[in-house]
């Protein structure tokens, strides 16, 4: 593993906050996000539903929809300050120097235009080459892929493609302008097991080949514990816990990274075994209670937790938002 | 376990989705063929289990729950419930996958949970039923006060819990749950099972558990079945199942998914890509994908084997899978 | 010189034969020639024919022009004559050639007629019949004229071969028809139009547009209300002429009560009073001025002032006298008055809709409430006209093509009579045995003057007894180039031989 | 499936409607305005014939009271605020009235769309098959023929049967039928594929297991969830209906001058548009654009606000 | 193949339902004696018409005849003006289609950029103004519209003829207005007004259908690309919007037809509209009842062609019937 400690980040996300106005108010969706990706490794942003990890995403690559906008924090790109990049500039980054995997590969491919089209129209958006040049490249995308046959599933429309590999043209869509940095927002949540490891599987084969650095965006701790070099925990808008995977699963710091370890069924597990769940639900926007977002479901809960927020704590390799830490014994 | 009298038999059932003809097609009485998302399963739940029942999307396991639940006839073969003296068949209830689209959103919470008791006569009285879905409210983890509430106003755990009122309103004897988590986020479907799981317990209810997810149901059923393209490949009580699985599927299914543990970070992805239902491989469904396959499997439709353990397994082999990770052959298929 | 007209409907054939409307003689009389026509004063003169007289009570003598040729080169003779009597009389012109009996070719330029009785008007009958190529009807298959049960069309729907002023250049039915000048023609035109071309333009604001425009030198059907702005417009203005158009009120008395309308058991307007009443109550000169714009002429008789037997006296319009009218209605009984539908056309005269409400509205005033039904010509001829006369009250107009008012009197003002025809539009059944009389007197007399006294007392009669009540003569409005100079005959025909364009 | 927007778990309290109207009102002025636009014309339309002299009433009419204009112009008559027509008639009363039957024409031909096409919309939709494809095929037909053709058809056949009976209660009808019916099509696609969509919900499939008939399903639980985008399309059908029927007085088969409705206004207003007296088309003319752009405008809006496609999962 | 033939096959079913309802309006609509004999006619004139014109024969026999006379492409005389009516729309059927081409013209000129403005723009001040100017298109009456282009550009600035069809070309099979310059500019008024309509309609189709599909996932996937916005509008969204607004368009022909016969009335427009209204008013049942198969007819076949090139914009549409 890379120690992340000694190489500059490649993508550095300093106190990200993005709101949403409703109604003439403002409602924070994200507060004050941090975490940096360092050259070749493979960030893992966990959450579940609601916890900001999409918007995340979008606001790195100026994606937001418009009830949302960014409001503050800086986004630095390899030096480069993506928040103050007019929108020209933003388009080369997109793609250029950060690709996007969506979620759903079956709506993020545009059914009218051949898998072909599409890439070829990224390639040459990106790379400055045009006609047979962008073909070549795209139809050996499309086998680095591990599609068989390219030339025919140049030709080819999204929906003659099965869902799998569907979602191996939108990470040849997402890498072929040679990014340095991918974006996956949950791969691989909308397919199958046995597809999903496939595709897990590609993942990791590109990663190999070409070092690029990875922010993969899931609510699956399986896919985080195969996947992630480091781990970033949200929670309702805010960073819990950015942790090396290792330590997240042994000794997690936060009580909520805990608490979804434990209510995930595992083959692990004891079938016998009541599963632990979290008490209450995640706060929705607007809702959430001062102080600690996660006091109210939170057994080590105390007064200064619904007085303030806990600020990141970096300790040894491991960051945490938190007053009460669990220590390595209880986990 | 085993000596509990037998629920529900399912006897050679199949169902095929025809494709919608043209007139033309009609004329000339083209091929009859269709999808056939169910073929030939036989199944018996017995009296208060949990029958689970795994497989990739698309292998018939929705439709499977569809047809035992009466919404579809099968196109052959038959379903049996248990008849009480009265000769009436138990009553079921169902509960789906999309919280969202399971509730009616113009109706009141009470109503929706209602509804049940009002067709089945079960209280009578405003008061009366009124007071049964308070009750019911409470059982899920809601509160009276949601009763007056739209399902828009519930998040997706919430609404699942609405479900399960609503089912329990029509007292079922059978409760069919067809990936009732698998929308959800784990914390969420963590309370949902423990709550499924209580009132499995307090209730005794028979149930069919219907998921993709094997950790899931590995926890929930007490025998569980596994599906590949319309066929039952395997049954087996669950820890037998996944203790030591016959079929390969089984096998590689487990496998497949990605589990918490980091030392090991090896994916198993299985190879090659789901056959279109509609024209399933011949002999052996599995053969496209399996390791082992040999050339009976491409020809030949396996037979049905019984294990030791009371279990059952459709393949010519007979392979020891206990811990078969380390000794898969490599995959021939390519992803097609 | 070149000429543009339009006018808001197309004639539906060009065959001289095969239907009796004005609007067909009206574009016809340019190309096709009768014996007899009326000159620009709508006096009869000599055409195909150089004299006629009457032989004796039911013959009638015709010497032919000679040297006339058809625009196809053929020379005119009495065969051609023959041979359109023929036609005329298979075709749906021939009640206008009832009163023939035969026709006999005395030499190629003499014929005679025998008359079924005694007819002292046939040359005025005759204006509207045209003379037809023979050879030519002969040589393209249009012996016949077109009946709607035809499987092919008539060749003559489409084209013409007459001896007029004008030949068809170009037809394009319900579009556009170009007459272009006859150079063999045997007299001499007072105009100068050598090339015209009609246009159909249905939309009365779009032709008045298209006048204003300058893209059509005249237009015919000028709505009243817009006459004032084509007057004002320079380079424009409205020619208005008297229509022969009569429009009056025909009350039903044949039946013993009210089709349409209120009284199931009698039928008020057999009751004099409500008829006089009624008369008192219209305020035609209300009408005159504010639907029509001073572009009609109140009327006390049923015919307009150019109809040989119009009395000046009886013709006056007669003064609405609200106070009497009430007092009468009280005579009869009718205080309260009683309701009744008033069956109006909306698309056959101008204003005939407004015009409609407007009676509606004076009627109101004597308590009769008046529902006005206005559909289209084609859809009230089917309810009013005969056989069904299925109305209670009825807006008509009729225009005497003879400019002979002996005409109204048989077919309008006569009992009706299934037999012979008489009073077959008699829409409202009026009946007097004394008028009967006096039609057949009428007919039989050969005297000017007697014939002309006798009109006179029937009319008399027929005021006496209010079996109609007229409400105007109706004008023709025309907007015309100011270079232009035209003849408006009231029969509604497009006279292009006297048009001038300076 | 992404729930895009989370809902708290702990609802807000309701609002007062009252408070939830205004709060709407604010975002959408435009609407706002068009509503209040509406309600005004709609008072108007109902109010002022309770109130005056039907001016189409015989007895109260004087040819010589005509072509007067509005009052503020010379030879205007205070009594007369917006002038008068050909035949004398009030225009402030006479469109009052006028309007008053364009939106019952509206209204009511509207409705037997929405009954005849929303019935035949649930059965394609809900039976399927056969059926469905029986009363697709129809609409297809149907929409060869809109409401314009329908009633020259409809008018000649009612006058065939009915003969010269025809009083203004049957042209209206011939009017509201021949609309109604050429609006049926719209209505029966939109509830269809709503209804197919519905069917396969799983709420039904809920309702079918508990035993509920196929009847009752279709009433309590998909008829309420495929109204709401039909009523949009009635909405903006009732401006498109009050049109027509102006288009078909204009071809002389509207409703008869006697009794006008706004569109028989204009018709006739029309004839003086070039001789000077504006006033007797322009009035009406104004008063059809106001009310249905306003609906229009309001109905557009109910339509993205109702979008089925946002529905459901807030 | 197999479902373009089912489609053609059911199309002849509709046109064979559509005939016969035709055929019942020639029983119905009204006594065609009354247009056929003159006002006098006896009671023998009658009879002997009723026998000629078969009216005394039961429905059906009628019915089968008047099928057998259409399929020999017999469609009958007009009552009005004694022409076949085959000839009659045959002569009138080029103005009108070349109305409707120029109409569309100017839609896919006009409507298309201002559609596709407003629906990139929806909430710019220019694409709201046209919004409410496309509102008001729909808003006026068809024939005010008329009147007022009229009014202003052939009285007020004399630019355009107010009526007619200007110089027309003689092709044989075909008249044609296009080849001279009068022609064009008297096609300009009534195609304009025929269009604004269409124009109104199709403006608020696109808008809709390219904020529906600006909102999609792949549009946004596209910008994660970073695809320039004018490819991700012009390219990918446009293509997306295809489909519904050509199908919509095909379904709107049925209403196109409808504001001819006012456009046309309007502008003195020789075709077939203004035949179909000249027809109603004399009650001209042959005309009539042909015009209405052939309405039908031409509704179908364009439909039909509009959805056997479904496959052609977007090929998702060939699996669902294959
Ligand atoms: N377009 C939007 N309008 C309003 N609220 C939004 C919008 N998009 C996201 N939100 C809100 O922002 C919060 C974070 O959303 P986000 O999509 O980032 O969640 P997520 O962690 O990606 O969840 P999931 O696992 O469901 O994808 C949620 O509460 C959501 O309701
Ligand atoms: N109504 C239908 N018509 C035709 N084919 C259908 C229909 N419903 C399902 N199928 C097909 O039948 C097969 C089995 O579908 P089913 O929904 O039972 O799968 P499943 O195992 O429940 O999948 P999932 O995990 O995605 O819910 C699939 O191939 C599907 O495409
Ligand atoms: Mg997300
Ligand atoms: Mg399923």
């Amino acid at each position: 593993m890379k120690g992340p400690l000694v190489t500059t980040p490649l993508l550095d996300v300093r106190d990200l906050t993005v709101a949403i106005n409703r109604d003439g108010r403002p409602l924070t969706a994200l507060d004050k996000v941090s975490f940096s990706v360092y050259p070749g490794e493979v960030l893992g942003i966990v959450g579940e539903s609601g916890a900001g990890k999409s918007i995340t995403g979008a606001a790195i690559i100026d994606l937001l929809v418009p009830p949302l906008k960014r409001t503050g924090g800086t986004i630095t790109l390899a030096g480069e300050r993506l928040d103050q990049l007019p929108p020209k500039a933003m388009r080369r980054i997109r793609g250029g120097k950060i690709g996007f995997v969506f979620q759903d590969p079956m709506t993020s491919l545009n059914p009218v235009i051949s898998i072909g089209r599409q890439l070829c129209d990224t390639i040459e958006a990106h790379l400055k080459i045009g006609g047979d040049k962008a073909r070549k490249k795209a139809l050996e995308w499309i086998e680095r892929v591990g599609l068989p046959n390219p030339d025919a599933q140049f030709r080819r429309y999204p929906h003659q493609l099965s869902g799998g590999m569907r979602q191996r043209i939108v990470i040849a869509l997402a890498l072929c302008a040679d990014p340095a940095l991918v974006i996956a927002d949950e791969p691989t949540t909308a397919l199958d097991v046995s597809v999903q490891a496939h595709i897990l599987q590609l993942l990791r084969d590109l990663h190999c080949e070409s070092k690029v650095s990875m922010m993969l965006i899931t609510h699956d701790l399986g896919v985080i514990a195969k996947m992630a070099d480091r781990v970033a925990v949200l929670y309702a808008g805010r960073v819990a816990e950015i942790s090396p995977v290792a330590d997240l699963f042994a000794a997690p710091k936060h009580p909520y990274t805990r608490g979804l370890i434990r209510a995930t069924p595992m083959p692990a597990a004891d079938g016998g075994v009541r599963l632990d769940q979290i008490p209450g639900a995640m706060p929705g926007l607007g809702a959430i209670p001062p102080g600690c977002a996660f006091n109210p479901r939170c057994f080590r809960a105390e007064g200064d937790c619904r007085a303030a927020i806990p600020p990141l704590t970096t300790r040894e390799s491991a960051a945490f938002s938190c007053f009460h830490p669990l220590e390595r014994e209880i986990a | 376990m085993s000596s509990a009298p037998d629920f529900l038999i399912l006897n050679h059932v199949s169902k095929i989705y025809r494709r919608s003809q043209g007139f033309l097609e009609r004329l000339k009485k083209a091929d009859a063929s269709g999808t056939k998302a169910v073929s030939d399963v036989s199944l018996t739940v017995r009296h208060g289990e949990t029958m689970g029942l795994v497989g990739e999307s698309g292998c018939g396991k929705s439709t499977l729950a569809r047809l035992v639940s009466g919404l579809m006839e099968p196109t052959a073969g038959e379903i049996a419930f248990r008849r009480d003296a009265a000769g009436r068949t138990p009553r079921l209830q169902m509960i789906f996958q999309d919280p969202y689209s399971s509730l009616n959103g113009r109706w009141t919470i009470e109503d929706i949970v209602a509804e049940p008791i009002r067709v089945h006569r079960l209280r009578q009285g405003r008061a009366a039923i009124r007071a049964r879905v308070d009750e019911l409210l409470t059982q899920v983890g809601l509160s009276p006060a949601d009763a007056e509430k739209y399902p828009q106003e519930f998040s997706g755990g919430q609404r699942q819990r609405i479900c399960i009122a609503r089912a329990l309103a029509g007292e079922p004897e059978f409760l069919i749950l067809d990936e009732p988590t698998s929308a959800l986020d784990v914390s969420v479907q963590a309370q949902i099972l423990n709550l499924l799981r209580d009132l499995q317990k307090n209730l005794s209810l028979t149930s069919l558990f219907i998921t993709h997810n094997l950790s899931v149901v590995r926890i929930m059923a007490d025998r569980i079945g596994v599906m590949y393209l319309g066929e039952l490949v395997e049954e087996a009580p669950s820890e037998e199942l996944f203790r030591r699985p016959h079929h390969p599927y089984t096998r590689l299914l487990i496998d497949a998914a990605p589990d918490m543990d980091i030392g090991d970070r090896s994916l198993h992805p299985i190879a090659g890509e789901l056959p279109n239902p509609a024209f399933p491989p011949r002999g052996c469904r599995f053969h496209t994908r399996c390791p082992f396959a040999g050339d009976v499997c491409r020809t030949t439709a396996p037979p049905q084997k019984t294990t030791e353990a009371g279990g059952m397994f459709r393949c010519h082999l007979d392979l020891d899978l206990s811990n078969a990770s380390a000794n898969m052959p490599a995959s021939k298929a390519k992803t097609a | 010189a070149d000429f543009k007209f339009a006018g808001p409907l197309d004639a539906y054939t060009l065959d001289p034969h095969a239907v009796s409307n004005t609007l067909i003689f009206a574009v016809l009389a340019n190309v096709y020639e009768p014996l007899v026509r009326r000159n620009a004063e709508q006096k009869l003169e000599p055409a195909l024919a150089t004299d006629w007289k009457q032989v004796d009570g039911t013959t009638w003598e015709f010497t032919l022009r000679q040297g006339v040729r058809f625009s196809n080169g053929n020379p005119f003779t009495a065969d051609d004559v023959v041979f359109s009597l023929t036609r005329g009389q298979t075709g749906g012109i021939k009640a206008n050639l009832n009163s023939i009996a035969s026709v006999e070719k005395v030499d190629d330029y003499k014929i005679r007629f025998k008359t079924r009785a005694v007819n002292p008007i046939l040359p005025n009958q005759i204006t509207n019949w045209f003379i037809m190529d023979k050879e030519w009807a002969e040589a393209n298959g249009a012996v016949q004229p077109g009946t709607a049960n035809n499987t092919t069309e008539t060749f003559a729907n489409r084209n013409a071969m007459g001896t007029g002023p004008y030949a068809i250049k170009e037809r394009d039915p319900g579009v556009k028809t170009v007459f272009a000048t006859n150079p063999g023609w045997w007299d001499k035109k007072t105009g100068n139009i050598d090339n015209a071309t009609f246009f159909v333009i249905p939309n009365p604001s779009t032709r008045v547009s298209a006048l204003i425009s300058g893209e059509v030198d005249m237009i015919d059907g000028v709505p009243p209300q817009d006459a004032e702005r084509i007057d004002k417009t320079d380079g424009l203005r409205v020619q208005a002429g008297p229509d022969l158009r009569t429009i009056y009120i025909q009350p039903d008395v044949a039946r013993d009560s009210l089709v349409f309308g209120s009284e199931k058991t009698r039928n008020p307007f057999k009751d004099l009073k409500v008829r006089q009443a009624m008369e008192l109550a219209i305020d035609t000169g209300a009408i005159q001025k504010r639907i029509m714009r001073n572009y009609s002429v109140p009327v006390g008789l049923p015919i307009g002032h150019e109809v040989n037997g119009f009395d000046e006296a009886l013709g006056a319009p007669v003064k609405p006298d609200l106070d009497k009218a009430k007092a009468l209605m009280k005579e009869a009984g009718y205080e309260n008055g009683f309701s009744v539908t008033l069956d109006c056309t909306n698309d056959r005269f101008m204003n005939d809709e407004a015009t409609c409400l407007a009676v509606a509205a004076s009627l109101a005033r004597i308590n009769i409430k008046v529902e006005p039904r206005a559909q289209t010509t084609s859809r009230w001829a089917t309810q009013v006209n005969p056989p069904e006369y299925n109305t209670s009250l009825a807006m008509l107009g009729y225009s005497p093509a003879t400019y002979d008012a002996h005409i109204f009197l048989t077919s309008i003002a006569a009992s009706r009579d299934p037999k012979s025809g008489l009073g077959a539009f008699n829409i409202g059944g009026y009946s007097n045995p004394e008028v009967d009389r006096l039609i057949d007197a009428i007919g039989k007399e050969t005297d000017q003057a007697k014939r002309t006294d006798l009109i006179k007392q029937a009319f008399k009669l027929i005021k006496t007894d209010v079996g109609f009540i007229p409400l105007h003569q109706l004008n023709i409005l025309w907007g015309v180039k100011d270079n232009i100079t035209v003849v408006q005959p009231a029969d509604l025909a497009y006279p292009l031989r006297y048009f001038t364009v300076k | 499936m992404t729930s895009v927007v989370n809902t708290p778990s702990v609802p807000a309290a309701r609002r007062g409607r009252l408070a939830r109207l205004l709060r709407a009102m604010r975002k959408a002025p435009g609407p706002t305005f068009c509503a209040f636009v509406i309600l005004v014309l709609l008072v108007y339309a109902f109010v002022t014939p309770l109130a005056s002299q039907n001016p189409f009433e015989f007895a109260g009419m004087s040819v010589m009271d005509s072509f007067l204009p509005p009052m503020w112009m010379a030879d205007g008559m205070p009594n007369f605020p917006l002038g008068t027509d050909d035949q004398g008639r009030n225009l402030l009363t006479a469109m009052a009235y006028g309007m008053r039957t364009s939106i019952i024409v509206g209204v009511l031909s509207v409705l037997i769309g929405l009954v005849v096409g929303g019935g035949l919309g649930l059965v394609a939709g809900f039976v399927g098959g056969k059926v469905d494809a029986f009363i697709m095929r129809v609409a297809d037909v149907q929409l060869a023929y809109p409401a314009l053709l329908l009633a020259m058809i409809i008018d000649g056949a009612a006058r065939a049967a009915l003969g010269a009976e025809r009083s203004v209660t049957t042209a209206i009808a011939i009017v509201v039928l021949s609309i109604g019916i050429a609006f049926w099509v719209q209505y029966a696609r939109t509830i269809r594929s709503s209804v197919m969509i519905e069917r396969d919900q799983d709420y039904v499939s809920a309702a079918r297991i508990t035993g509920r008939s196929n009847l009752s399903i279709v009433v309590l639980h998909i008829l309420p969830n495929v109204m709401a985008p039909v009523l949009v399309i009635a909405t903006i059908n009732l401006g498109i209906a009050i049109i027509t029927e102006a288009t078909l007085s204009f071809l002389g088969i509207g409703i008869p001058v006697t009794s006008p409705s706004l569109g028989t206004l204009i018709r006739n207003g029309n004839n003086f548009l070039q001789s000077g007296e504006w006033w007797i088309s322009v009035w009406p003319c104004l008063v059809l654009v106001a009310f249905v752009v306003s609906v229009n405008i309001l109905g557009d809006h109910l339509r993205d606000v109702y979008n089925p496609r946002l529905r459901g999962r807030s | 193949m197999n479902y373009t033939a089912s489609r053609i096959m059911q199309t002849i079913v509709v046109l064979l339902v559509i005939s016969f309802i035709a055929f019942l309006l020639v029983a119905n609509i009204g006594d065609p004696l009354a247009a056929l004999l003159s006002a006098d006619a006896t009671v023998n004139e009658r009879l002997e018409l009723i026998a000629r014109l078969g009216l005394d024969q039961p429905l059906a026999t009628r019915f089968l005849h008047f099928l057998g006379n259409l399929l020999q492409g017999d469609f009958g005389m007009s009552y009005r003006t004694q022409d076949p009516v085959a000839h009659l729309i045959a002569e009138r059927l080029p103005a009108t289609i070349e109305l409707a081409f120029v109409s569309l013209l100017i839609t896919v000129f006009v409507g298309v950029p201002a559609g596709i403005y407003c629906g990139v723009n929806p909430n710019s001040l220019f694409g709201r103004f046209i919004m409410l100017i496309s509102t008001a298109g729909i808003t006026l009456p068809n024939f005010v519209v008329g009147l007022l282009l009229i009014a202003v550009f052939s009285v007020q600035l004399g630019l355009l003829p107010s009526f007619g069809r200007g110089a027309v070309t003689d092709l044989g099979f075909w008249t044609t207005g296009l080849l001279s310059v009068s022609g064009w500019r008297a096609i300009i008024l009534p195609a304009a007004t025929l269009s604004t309509f269409q124009v109104a309609f199709i403006i608020r189709m696109l808008r809709t259908q390219l904020m529906e599909v600006g909102q999609s996932e792949h549009i946004r996937f596209a910008r994660a690309r970073g695809l320039s916005e004018a490819r991700i509008w012009y390219v990918y969204a446009i293509r997306n919007t295809l489909l519904p607004v050509i199908t919509m368009l095909g379904l709107q022909l049925g209403n196109i037809i409808a504001f001819s016969v006012v456009t046309e009335n309007v502008f003195a427009w020789p075709g077939l509209g203004s035949l179909f209204l000249q027809s109603i008013q004399s009650a001209d049942i042959p005309v009539i009842a042909i015009y209405l198969i052939f309405v039908g007819l031409v509704f179908m076949v364009i439909n039909l062609v509009v959805e056997l090139l479904y496959p052609l914009i977007d090929a998702r549409v060939l699996r669902r019937h294959s």
